[in-house]
């Protein structure tokens, strides 16, 4: 075993406390997190909300960002396909995301590590569930270490 | 007293188990009939095809298991084209039929009693399907 | 350097319970730019908000962040108090370590580590906040009705009369829409031409509304308070300022084979016609597809015959733009096709009607002058068989998953029609439930049963044969588990109800949206019923959902109340999170433009100064008006010229380092 | 035109007029049906349980290897029409299904449903035409009064079968007006014979096919025409007014091939 991934190894095992950014639209995915809320729906801690006002807003410079500063997930999560607030905003997050998805595959990056989903206001629950998922994902692939800055100590 | 019913244990396993060879939903029914209503073959059942979905939401199986209507049903899909649920009634009746043809030695047409069972002109198709439908 | 104030909220226990306060507090001290924090165990009370009040006015506090419940819940409160004690209101930011935080884990010190986090995150995202000030729009004073059915009618008679003008538009050659075909109505049995003609005659008279019958939206433009609509007003061959009405042309057309769409198909019309004798405006119209004229070029009787010389067979479309400040969309409803249901033959033969038919049948004005007759034979009937629940609660393809609502009272009503004209004419009902709540309703149908003697039978019919000159109804009695044959001479088929065929089409138009069975979505299912999601535009009758006329003309006075007070504001606020162009840094490439789902991005042509020379540059412009701070132009600027405020790209980025830290 | 071609079993012993006719006719008609090599029977009920497999193997055979010659696969009789349109639409549809028959088959290409299954009336209907088809008949069957008897199996279920109207079918009417016939619909002409019933439960098949006979002798049919080798059978089991063929059958004699 090189060295290297002895010390991924012993990393994994220690308490990897992985991190998750989520990006959520104000009018769905920010109402159906106050939803899981509401509902008492536990999900790990890990997981940090920043709100936006539409998933178009989300830049795929903040994605990168996020992993750069060492988060070891990111979700973008908007209004249904047909249902945005702004009647086409998470078209184009859709679009722009599935060749974001398929660039950060290409460099290196595990694609478990990044998704785009769609949350309802009416979802709690599917909100849980999805970060609840992304986090077991993100725990099976250990820390983020492809994009992280390594000045950057989190 | 002796008219009133103890619902019994419905029969979970079993239950499901039709379920699952069926494929349909027996929730989904919202008793309106009208397969009963259509039914070609319904003068010879003595439970009727609402009555059958009725039993199996109220989990008495062997109700159905034991009814002379499994076997009357010809699989014409009458009812299953008209149900305003989508449920596929011939699929359940089916399930259930073969969950008891499934289990060893109860096939209902045995090979010895087709000789009596045909006649010159009956075709090929006639006791095919019979002993696909009869016979495990 | 900011003056920050920290303000953290226990909400009792509800987050001091699983978040530890005061190491927020704590660590919201060592938060350069932090210069106060304080904590108290609600603060949204009074008591709290002036903590927060005194905190701006003492520390010179010149932002604010607020740890707390979900800014969904008391973000509007917060923004007020700061705004009260001299602090602008876009200067407060909100960390939701409530509904995000100590509602959802458990375990205090992760909890804590995570409130801390996004308290941080806060105070990165209101460092870096600005001073907005929202705009200001004008409203114009006037409303749009789209639909002229007895919603659309009662919404304008209402913001009529509050003093506004009202257009109604409507598809049709005359208002009355629904309403107008029915015969009777439940659960008073009193007639509805009765009660609906005097009301599109005061309509029509109205001096504050004005109709667009024959018309259809074209186009829509604009926001809240200053929409843009474009109306096309079919061509009518009719000048309706010369009609006098007296119906000479449609007597004499000689093309009388079109179905009457009034009566359901069940009466022949002109190809020049008038819908219905009470129809407003009394002026007929040109059926352009079955006329004489248009399709051989041959006749012209009826311009020969108009002793007023209003035939224009040259007439056009024509279009006509107008704002309005609000606008209520009333497009009803219609019945479902019959096509698939071929075990009850619709199609097939006459004796099978729908419940609408039924009503032209025994309407007095009707196609049989009331008498209930055969369609086949022109026969009295002896048996009338009804069928509910043709194609509602129908999870298959051909049919609608909801309950359509009116069917069982409409059935009742009918059923007790035939019985009170004729009472010796047996009537059967099958039905899968019987559903009538509403005042006085389950009495009504109870009444049919109990006083009229109709036999209700629960179970569905599985298949209607034509047998010689009767109908054999094939059926079942649920309750007694018995099959049923009746011969019957008409079978009524309740069909159900479902939206507007172009009810997608007008919802894109207007931005707003339409649920799985294309019926328009209302804003909340119970605290906005009669507001969508698009400010400005309100919803009313059986276009949101099946409605009868009792709940439909509710709620279009409810709508027209809300319309009645946004046209009363005036002037109203706009959100001032909107984009910006960074003029120097825009290259004009104008993808914005093409994004925008609001056509709030125009080019303008600007002068700038470039090495000394003054040179002309075209660039993007934000009309803030009409841009809802979405932020999707923000993503598709290649040279990052755009950002929107209040969620610029370095107040997200300081967010993301602040949780990332 | 050339298609691929699945008799059956029954066609090849109590229903030999139903072929020996289709095929008759369909060479006077210009199409060439070329029969399976190596058919098996289709096992003559659709298996309704989800967790049947080896029971749908046989049509999938037939299915792949009228996908791999790249032709279109015609039956004749309605069961055998049935059985492997159904199964094909499993192998469509069922992500289960087409899993564990590929994998017990191991074909050299896996099938997913790519063929196309047509009847014989299909065929007539839709690739050569009613209007083309009377255009050919030499001796027309002016003043017959035909009915025409659907059964179940072409028809239901609907939206899998998409071969008529299932309450209210045309086709076969439309046929027999090809062939210069007079079509007599009756209101029975979907309802159930009866089918497999005949062999378990004698008296309720022959109830049902009573009532058919019943409705098409109130509207006065003279002769019924059916698809249906076990239809056939059940019909005429009892009756003895109402002569019942083969569509085959008239369409050779419209044609002038019959002998």
């Amino acid at each position: 075993m090189s060295l290297e991934n002895k010390q991924i190894s012993s990393e994994n095992t220690s308490n990897f406390k992985p991190l998750i950014v989520a990006f959520c639209c104000n009018w769905c995915s920010y109402a159906g997190a106050d939803l899981a809320g509401t509902s008492r729906l536990n999900y790990p801690a890990n997981v940090k909300i920043i709100k936006v006002p539409c998933s178009c807003r989300v830049n795929p410079n903040f994605v990168l960002r996020a992993f750069q500063r060492g988060a070891d997930g990111v979700v973008i999560a908007g209004c249904h396909p047909g249902d945005c607030h702004y009647t086409s905003g998470n078209y184009y997050t859709r679009r722009r995301f599935t060749l974001m998805k398929n660039l950060l595959e290409y460099v290196g990056l595990e694609p478990e590590r990044f998704k785009v989903d769609w949350i309802s206001a009416g979802e709690g629950n599917k909100f849980a569930a999805v970060m609840n998922e992304a986090l077991e994902q993100v725990h099976k692939l250990g820390p983020n270490r492809k994009l992280r800055d390594a000045r950057w100590k989190r | 007293m002796g008219r009133m019913k103890i619902i019994p244990d419905a029969k979970k396993k079993e239950l499901q188990q039709i379920l699952e060879i069926s494929g349909e939903n027996v929730k989904d029914c919202m008793q309106c009939g009208k397969c009963t209503a259509g039914c070609p073959a319904s003068s010879s059942m003595d439970i009727l095809p609402h009555q059958v979905i009725r039993l199996l939401q109220l989990g008495q199986l062997d109700k159905v298991a034991n009814s002379q209507t499994i076997w009357s049903c010809a699989s014409c899909f009458t009812c299953t084209t008209r149900c305003p649920r989508n449920i596929d009634l011939a699929k359940l009746m089916e399930a259930v039929r073969l969950t008891i043809i499934r289990s060893k030695g109860s096939s209902r047409l045995k090979a010895d009693d087709v000789p009596g069972k045909i006649d010159p002109k009956m075709p090929q198709q006639a006791i095919v399907s019979g002993f696909r439908k009869y016979n495990k | 350097m900011q003056r920050i104030g920290v303000f953290v909220c226990w909400c009792g226990t509800n987050i001091a319970g699983t978040v530890d306060i005061d190491q927020v507090k704590q660590a919201a001290e060592k938060i350069p730019g932090v210069v106060n924090v304080q904590d108290y165990q609600y603060m949204c009370s009074e008591v709290g908000q002036n903590l927060i009040k005194n905190a701006i006015k003492e520390q010179k506090l010149d932002r604010v962040v607020i740890a707390s419940c979900s800014p969904r819940m008391h973000e509007a409160t917060f923004r007020k108090a700061a705004k009260s004690a001299g602090l602008n209101p876009y200067l407060v930011e909100i960390a939701n370590i409530r509904e995000q935080c100590s509602w959802v884990h458990k375990n205090k010190e992760e909890a804590t580590e995570k409130a801390i986090a996004l308290v941080r995150a806060a105070v990165a995202k209101a460092t870096l906040n600005t001073e907005l000030v929202p705009g200001e729009i004008g409203v114009e004073p006037r409303a749009l009705e789209i639909g002229g059915g007895i919603a659309g009618i009662q919404t304008a008679l209402d913001i009529a009369e509050a003093g506004y003008k009202v257009d109604i538009i409507e598809k049709t050659p005359s208002i009355g829409g629904k309403m107008a075909q029915i015969d009777k109505t439940f659960p008073t049995l009193d007639c509805s031409a009765c009660i609906l003609t005097p009301k599109m005659v005061d309509a029509s008279t109205h001096p504050n509304i004005n109709l667009y019958t024959y018309s259809e939206v074209e186009a829509v433009q604009g926001y809240v308070g200053n929409f843009e609509v474009t109306i096309r007003q079919k061509a009518r061959s009719v000048n309706a300022d010369k009609c006098t009405g007296c119906g000479i042309c449609t007597d004499k057309c000689p093309s009388k084979k079109a179905e009457s769409e009034f009566d359901e198909g069940l009466r022949k019309r002109g190809a020049i016609y008038i819908p219905f004798p009470q129809a407003v405006p009394n002026v007929p119209v040109i059926d352009r597809e079955e006329c004489l004229k248009f399709k051989t070029g041959k006749c012209g009787l009826c311009e020969r015959v108009c002793p007023s010389g209003a035939i224009e067979f040259n007439q056009e479309d024509t279009l006509v733009t107008q704002k309005y400040g609000a606008i209520v969309v009333a497009t009803g409803y219609d019945l479902i096709n019959l096509d698939k249901f071929g075990e009850y033959p619709y199609t097939e033969h006459p004796d099978v009607i729908t419940s609408l038919e039924f009503e032209r049948l025994t309407s007095a004005a009707g196609p049989t002058a009331g008498k209930f007759l055969r369609p086949s034979n022109g026969n009295k009937p002896k048996k009338v068989v009804f069928v509910q629940c043709v194609g509602s609660r129908d999870k298959s393809s051909r049919g609608k998953t909801y309950c359509s609502k009116i069917c069982c009272m409409y059935t009742a009503k009918h059923a007790m029609l035939i019985k009170e004209k004729y009472p010796e004419i047996e009537v059967y009902v099958f039905y899968i439930d019987v559903r009538t709540p509403g005042k006085n309703f389950d009495e009504f149908q109870r009444r049919a049963v109990e006083e009229y003697g109709v036999n209700y039978i629960k179970g569905m019919v599985g298949k209607v044969f034509p047998e010689g000159d009767k109908l054999q109804v094939h059926g079942v009695d649920a309750l007694s588990s018995e099959t049923l044959i009746i011969d019957a001479d008409m079978v009524v088929l309740a069909a159900a109800t479902k939206a507007k065929d172009d009810a997608q089409e007008l919802g894109r138009k207007l931005s707003i949206s339409t649920d799985a069975n294309n019926f328009f979505t209302e804003a909340h299912p119970k605290l906005r019923p009669v507001e969508t999601h698009s400010a400005g535009i309100y919803l009313a009758g059986a276009c949101q959902g099946p409605k009868d006329i009792p709940e439909t003309v509710a709620q279009s006075s409810a709508a027209a109340a809300k319309a009645i007070g946004l046209l009363n504001k005036g002037k109203l606020v706009n959100n001032p999170c909107v984009s910006q162009v960074d003029e120097q840094i825009c290259s004009g490439c104008l993808a914005c433009t093409k994004m925008c789902p609001y056509e709030a991005i125009s080019s303008q042509v600007i002068e700038v100064k470039e090495q000394g020379k003054i040179v002309k540059k075209t660039v993007a412009h934000v009309n803030e008006a009409l841009c809802q701070g979405c932020g999707g132009c923000t993503v598709t600027c290649r040279a990052g010229a755009l950002d929107l405020k209040g969620f610029m790209n370095r107040q997200i980025l300081a967010e993301v380092d602040a949780i990332c830290l | 035109m050339k298609f691929s071609y699945y008799p059956g079993c029954t066609l090849k012993t109590k229903a030999q007029e139903l072929e020996k006719f289709a095929l008759n006719s369909a060479a006077a008609l210009g199409v060439e049906l070329e029969e399976q090599k190596e058919w098996q029977c289709c096992g003559a009920v659709y298996p309704l349980a989800e967790d049947e497999i080896g029971t749908k193997l046989s049509s999938v055979r037939a299915l792949a290897e009228a996908a791999q010659k790249n032709e279109k696969l015609i039956t004749l009789c309605a069961a055998c029409h049935h059985v492997i349109k159904r199964v094909n639409e499993d192998m469509k549809t069922k992500d289960d299904v087409k899993n564990k028959v590929n994998n017990y088959l191991q074909l050299a290409q896996d099938y997913q449903g790519e063929a196309e299954v047509i009847h014989y009336l299909e065929m007539l209907r839709d690739e050569i035409g009613f209007d083309k088809l009377a255009e050919k008949v030499t001796n027309p069957l002016t003043n017959r009064k035909i009915g025409a008897y659907y059964g179940c199996l072409l028809l239901r279920p609907a939206e899998t079968m998409n071969f008529d109207d299932p309450e209210n079918p045309s086709i076969i009417e439309e046929f027999i007006k090809a062939l210069g016939a007079t079509p007599v619909k009756y209101p029975y002409r979907t309802e159930c014979c009866g089918g497999y019933l005949s062999l378990d439960n004698k008296e309720l098949a022959q109830e049902m096919t009573d009532n058919i006979m019943k409705s098409a002798l109130k509207n006065e049919v003279e002769e019924l025409v059916t698809a249906c080798p076990l239809c056939k059978y059940n019909l005429e089991n009892k009756n003895g007014k109402i002569a019942i063929s083969y569509f085959t059958e008239l369409l050779a004699e419209a044609l002038g091939v019959k002998e």
